[in-house]
């Protein structure tokens, strides 16, 4: 294959890696103050009793966050649509890990009401023998 | 060095030895310290391959162990040293990196008509990872060995006096190892096809290394904490895995079969390309439902994130649990089935020649029937509390991970030997060693189903009197299984040194693998491969020039 | 024996068609049936029912086309060139699919069948103790516990607690189809109804340590007078020797996986021999003298009752110069052994004297 | 790099200041090879989120099995600490953005000052945890030189204790004042999440040295400046983690 062909062929865009998003400073700053204030709101939630709902809205503000970091800081914005879906897959492949683990445990304490009884048994007995030496 | 390839330019042949990737430079850093393709695919082949054999050295003693009830051979330490010894040097070291390794590494940027892979330093140091995990195991084993089996089940893995730390990092590289291959094959894959060459037109074996690359990077991350995690407790008693902690070894389970039930799949698509491939070329006959077999691939490699709890059937996870991962467990047999009767269909009506590869391929077709089919047995839930963890599931899976993955290897050994070294093993022994290796498989492990069913557990140095008939039998077939790969090795080594020159196109086929020089000159094309026909058209073939043997 | 093979096949074929024969089912494929779980045979035939046929259809269409379609000439063309036949992959994903979902659905039902604990097996509830490597039981009704053996009564639906000392262990009768893993930190439960009178293995099926393949017990299925004399319960102190003899069966149950009465110290500390715990000495049975590391301190203790019983219920307090670095012993406390079960393996100890 | 006689692509030099960039030989234009290089870090940047998942599973998995532990555990943690970390970091990450761009735009100064920047935030951030962590070792909750420490056994008994979890100041008790179950295992968590984090703060400084190492030589301007983008990338992804991290750990919900 002719390099040559190709030096002289592309045009100085080209050469230059392609046309690549170049954001503005103002627009980093802008979202560097979102991420600081969502900083502070998610302090200021923590303070608050929602319940159940807790550890969501902890998770929802830190998911806005993370959005925005990914979207602007990353320039996934500007990206190629394969390298979204590959970032953005890893996060849909760990759900899986997440979703039928937790759900695994949260039914199966239905299925075992001991499990509370057993917990505290092995409360009692804390380290019942020293592990093994080790070598290492 | 006569093909007229269509699609090609002829390249002229300027001087009687022709410069390649083996002859163009020599001396020791000229290999270790190589960036191409084929030179590691090559340092791989042979690595992984003294793996495979330790591994196989293990599985024999196992055997040979085994022969009488009480055991022949060894203590119970050191039997379960030995058959750990056995699964994680065959699955670490051997079934999960070699096909990928050598024969993806070799293959893959030549199909893809590209001169390297896209991340060259990147696949070397994939390889020394892999010789660094492959030196802690050895470590590890002069270090007091690891008796855990290769699935390092918390807490007996948290307990036990031995080196399972040393192991563990080695894992961890390994699986480092396993995500850089496979992500260099994903780049690779995007953005280096020669012009023309659209998904669709893109080999089988290219499809299913892309979709096994794909596992490899999702899955293997969690490998690397799962033994992290296992080696931080070990080392100051984090608890996540000691129940003496409040730590749930069922955790442990989710983690590792999170990994290691996609891992099946990772060690298994990239033997479906192989067989997709000589299927096609020793037919000479376009592949039955292309795009079906590409979408399988695919459509394995997301289900079998899903389905990771069935190996834990008895383990205690929750009914609801064991409810969704047995039916989707049933969803990969419909695209493996759809892939085994596309092969079929594509042996039907065409021109087979019954030579050492195709040898190969078909015992693959007819062992990985019988591995696919007694997974669905296994899938059914309250078959599988009888099953779980007996001798029915380690013929299982031997017969899917020895019987199937390692056939298919050494098939697309066969098949690519006089690509890779530009020679010709012997046909006639290779033809002898496969009925050997396929006849010595059946008899080791279809006892195996019988005693399993019967109910005898696997992992036992020692076992009651009445399994002792299948055990022996089984003993026997190991040996007879030994001989036939020490006799492949063999003539495999020897055509190295007085193999007679392989043709430029020695099977006939027609992807762009077949259409570079033979072996392939540094960069792989003297000039930039463009594609312009649709995938495994035979009609491109100049058979004359070929004179491929009929088998 | 495999020299034997080699030398005269004939002679160790005879040899091995004496091993004895497992009791199997009609189909010879399962053992025979020794609980009301006949689902598991049920769809383990259909599913391999269906498994042969595929297998037969695939290898055949295989040998029928190596043989018809066979390469003669370098440049003999396909027979056929079809890529594509809708109809035909159709068939084949859906047809498969079917089959399958039947598949999941049976098994299921027969999943939730063994996982659902009716109200009759409830109140019959044994305890399984898994340590490594034994198993002991606990009856419902019954104050006695044994080892290595369990008793039920025919035909009563009986649950079982499943409960680990350690690492996983796994709770397995071939003949009942039962299998559950037995995880530290947790109670699992198992049940069935045992429909057969007859002896039946119990094996450990998950790997936990060095006598896995030892970690065996022994169940018997007895008629409900038979299981009312407490077949299990041979726990006798009235006289020594009695006490002696109940305490080596405590012995070979819970102890003899890692203690020899040989002399023969390989895992722990051997009972006899002529190191072992008690000497005769002028017509008396005395401890002997023992090199023990306690608080990382050597010392020489004597081995009497008081160490004895404490070696047994605090086990890592005083450790046995020897084998102070891997001291791994369980604690056995009065739920595990009560101070007569004890005494009566103090007893045995010093029965073997020399 | 060429050994068959072809020559390869070399992108010019912008001006005196920099140096021209040869495309690896294997490439046919720059655009493959900067797509490649970026598709194969993304997917890097993928394996990193699962391997951080599975600590984030334990932690979930371990939330809700022993929720008072980890309510109790995160009281433990000074808040203000970790909102002060977090705000160094969302700073470092906008300094290295801004790094990015500068190199985007051939700024030779200024790529090496918001480089030096966003390592002086990833000292401060370590300094900051230093401190953390001495307090935590002062407070028993995990004892540093004691980490690798067996079980304590105490002889009289079989009970004992782990030698990195002494919680000497008895905190880790609900409301009657009783030890809370399994108190270790909120701080075997938060050892093990931050100190892997931290290891990746580490890494990224030592990676951002390294670019301005390159940016010191003038390898990096508008037609390529790859490797910053791709360190760029690695150091937001740490930011990422630990925006996670922060209301995990500091603020149990």
């Amino acid at each position: 294959m002719s390099a040559h062909a190709h030096n002289d062929s592309h045009g100085h865009g080209e050469l230059q890696m392609g046309h690549h998003h170049v954001s503005s400073s103002a627009m980093f700053t802008n979202v560097l103050i979102v991420l600081l204030i969502l900083t502070a709101v998610t302090v200021i939630a923590s303070r608050i009793d929602f319940g159940p709902a807790n550890m969501l809205i902890a998770m929802l503000i830190a998911s806005v966050k993370a959005s925005l970091v990914i979207l602007f800081f990353m320039h996934m914005k500007w990206d190629t649509a394969i390298n979204k879906i590959v970032f953005l897959s890893s996060f849909l492949f760990l759900s899986l890990l997440f979703i039928f683990t937790l759900a695994d445990q949260a039914t199966r304490r239905i299925d075992h009401p001991m499990h509370a009884t057993k917990a505290k048994v092995s409360k009692e007995w804390a380290y019942p023998k020293p592990a093994m030496s080790e070598k290492h | 060095m006569t093909t007229h390839a269509p699609i090609l330019d002829t390249q002229k042949a300027k001087s009687e030895q022709p410069k390649n990737y083996l002859n163009c430079s020599s001396g020791f850093w000229s290999w270790a310290g190589t960036l191409d393709h084929k030179r590691i695919g090559i340092m791989y082949l042979i690595g992984t391959g003294l793996a495979f054999l330790a591994g196989g050295l293990f599985a024999l003693l196992v055997r040979l162990h085994l022969w009488e009830p009480n055991g022949m051979l060894f203590t119970n330490d050191q039997y379960n040293e030995i058959f750990t010894l056995h699964g994680a040097f065959m699955v670490f070291l051997f079934v999960i990196p070699a096909i990928p390794g050598s024969l993806g590494n070799m293959i893959l940027p030549l199909m893809l008509g590209a001169k390297d892979v896209a991340l060259p330093r990147l696949n070397l140091l994939s390889f020394y990872l892999w010789v660094m995990g492959a030196v802690l195991a050895a470590l590890a084993i002069v270090l007091g060995g690891f008796d855990t089996g290769w699935t390092f089940y918390a807490p007996y893995s948290l307990y036990t006096n031995k080196a399972v730390v040393t192991i563990g990092l080695g894992i961890f590289l390994l699986g480092f190892s396993s995500i850089f291959t496979g992500l260099n094959f994903i780049v690779t894959t995007h953005k280096l096809r020669a012009p023309g060459l659209t998904w669709f037109r893109m080999p089988l074996f290219v499809w299913a290394l892309y979709a096994t690359a794909l596992l490899q990077v999702l899955a293997t991350p969690v490998l690397g904490i799962t033994v992290l995690l296992v080696a931080f407790e070990r080392l100051y008693h984090i608890g996540i895995f000691d129940p003496r902690l409040g730590g749930d070894p069922v955790l442990f389970e989710h983690f590792f079969w999170f990994y290691s039930h996609p891992a099946v799949y990772i060690m298994v698509l990239p033997a479906f390309g192989i067989i997709s491939e000589l299927v096609s070329v020793h037919s000479r006959k376009p592949l039955f439902g292309y795009k079906l077999i590409a979408f399988s691939s695919l459509a394995i490699a997301i289900i079998s994130f899903l389905v990771w709890g069935h190996h834990m059937f008895t383990s205690g996870q929750s009914t609801y649990a064991m409810f969704a991962f047995s039916f989707l467990t049933f969803f990969v047999a419909i695209p493996t089935a759809i892939k085994e009767f596309s092969w079929v269909a594509t042996i039907w009506k065409g021109s087979i020649a019954l030579n050492s590869p195709m040898l190969y391929t078909l015992a693959f077709l007819i062992i990985f029937a019988i591995g696919g089919l007694t997974g669905v047995i296994l899938g059914a839930l309250n078959v599988d509390l009888h099953l779980h963890d007996t001798y029915f599931v380690v013929a299982h899976f031997h017969y899917v991970m020895m019987g199937s993955i390692a056939l298919a290897f050494f098939a697309g050994l066969h098949h690519w030997w006089p690509k890779m070294f530009g020679v010709m093993y012997n046909e006639t022994l290779a033809k002898i060693a496969c009925v050997t290796i396929f006849v010595g498989f059946n008899v080791t492990f279809l006892p195996q189903f019988e005693m399993g069913s019967q109910g005898m557990p696997r992992r036992y140095a020692t076992y009651v009197p009445e399994f002792q008939p299948y055990h022996s039998a089984s003993t026997v077939g190991a040996i007879i299984l030994g001989s036939g790969v020490a006799l492949m090795v063999s003539y495999l080594v020897a055509s190295l040194f007085i193999g007679k020159k392989a043709m430029q196109n020695q099977w006939g086929g027609v992807t762009l693998d077949w259409l570079t020089p033979t072996p392939p000159p540094l960069e792989n094309f003297a000039h930039a491969p463009k594609v312009t026909t649709e995938v495994y058209d035979y009609s491109t073939l100049d058979l004359k020039s070929t004179q491929t043997p009929i088998g | 024996m495999l020299a034997q093979l080699i030398q005269d096949p004939a002679k160790a074929a005879a040899a091995l068609s004496r091993a004895p024969k497992p009791e199997l089912d009609a189909y010879g494929q399962l053992p025979k049936l020794a609980s009301t779980f006949d689902h598991v045979d049920g769809l383990f035939y259909f599913t391999y029912a269906v498994c042969i046929f595929f297998f037969v259809l695939i290898l055949g269409v295989l040998l029928f086309s190596v043989v018809k379609y066979r390469r003669k000439t370098f440049d003999q063309p396909p027979a056929s060139n079809t890529t594509h036949n809708t109809p035909l992959e159709v068939v084949w994903t859906v047809i498969p699919l079917i089959i399958v979902m039947v598949m999941f659905a049976w098994g299921f039902k027969g999943c939730l069948d063994m996982t659902t604990v009716p109200q009759a097996a409830s109140q019959n509830t044994y305890k399984a103790t898994a340590m490594q490597w034994n198993w002991t039981f606990t009856y419902p009704n019954h104050p006695v516990k044994s080892s290595g053996a369990v008793w039920l009564e025919v035909d009563k639906p009986a649950q079982f607690l499943l409960e680990s000392e350690d690492v996983l262990h796994a709770f397995y009768i071939p003949s009942m189809r039962v299998k559950r893993d037995v995880v530290p930190g947790r109670y699992q439960t198992v049940w069935f109804t045992p429909t057969q009178c007859g002896e039946f293995h119990l094996f450990c099926a998950e790997y936990c340590g060095e006598q896995h393949s030892q970690m065996y017990a022994k169940v018997h299925v007895v008629t409900a007078e038979e299981f009312a004399k407490a077949p299990w319960n041979t726990f006798d102190d009235s006289t020594p020797a009695l006490a002696a003899k109940s305490g080596e069966n405590i012995y070979k149950a819970l102890c003899s996986a890692c203690h020899t009465v040989n002399g023969q110290s390989v895992l722990a500390p051997s009972w006899g021999g002529d190191k072992g715990l008690f000497t005769k000495k002028d017509g008396n049975v005395v401890g002997r003298a023992r090199q023990v590391v306690e608080n990382g301190q050597a010392k020489t203790v004597v081995a009497d009752e008081a160490y004895i019983r404490e070696s047994i219920r605090m086990p890592l307090a005083k450790l046995a110069a020897d084998f102070a670095a891997k001291a791994n012993m369980n604690a056995f406390g009065p739920d595990k052994l009560s101070d007569r079960e004890l005494n009566a393996v103090i007893e045995y100890m010093k029965s073997l004297a020399q | 790099m060429s050994h068959d006689g072809h020559h390869s692509v070399v992108i010019p030099a912008p001006g005196p200041e920099f140096v021209p960039h040869t495309v690896a030989h294997h490439f046919d234009t720059p655009v493959q090879e900067f797509q490649s290089a970026k598709l194969g870090f993304w997917l890097f940047l993928a394996t990193e989120i699962l391997l951080f998942g599975g600590l984030f599973a334990a932690y979930f998995y371990y939330h809700d099995l022993y929720p008072e532990t980890f309510r109790v555990g995160g009281q433990q943690l000074d808040w203000k600490l970790g909102a002060v970390n977090t705000s160094v970091l969302l700073l470092s990450s906008w300094t290295m953005a801004m790094g990015v761009r500068s190199a985007q735009t051939s700024q030779k100064q200024k790529t090496m000052l918001f480089c030096a920047l966003t390592v002086l935030g990833a000292v401060i951030f370590m300094v900051i945890k230093f401190f953390e962590y001495k307090a935590k070792t002062e407070h028993g909750l995990f004892v540093f030189p004691h980490m690798f420490d067996n079980y304590q056994v105490d002889g009289s008994s079989n009970a004992g204790s782990l030698a990195w979890f002494t919680d000497v100041h008895n905190v880790m008790v609900d409301e009657t004042g009783a030890p809370l179950l399994h108190g270790h295992l909120f701080f075997a968590i938060y050892v093990t999440m931050t100190a892997i984090h931290g290891l990746h703060v580490i890494i990224g400084a030592g990676l951002i040295l390294w670019i301005m190492k390159g940016v010191a030589k003038g390898r990096f301007h508008a037609g390529y400046y790859l490797p910053v983008d791709l360190v760029g990338l690695y150091w937001h992804l740490v930011d990422l983690i630990w925006i996670f991290l922060f209301p995990l750990l500091y603020l149990v919900p």
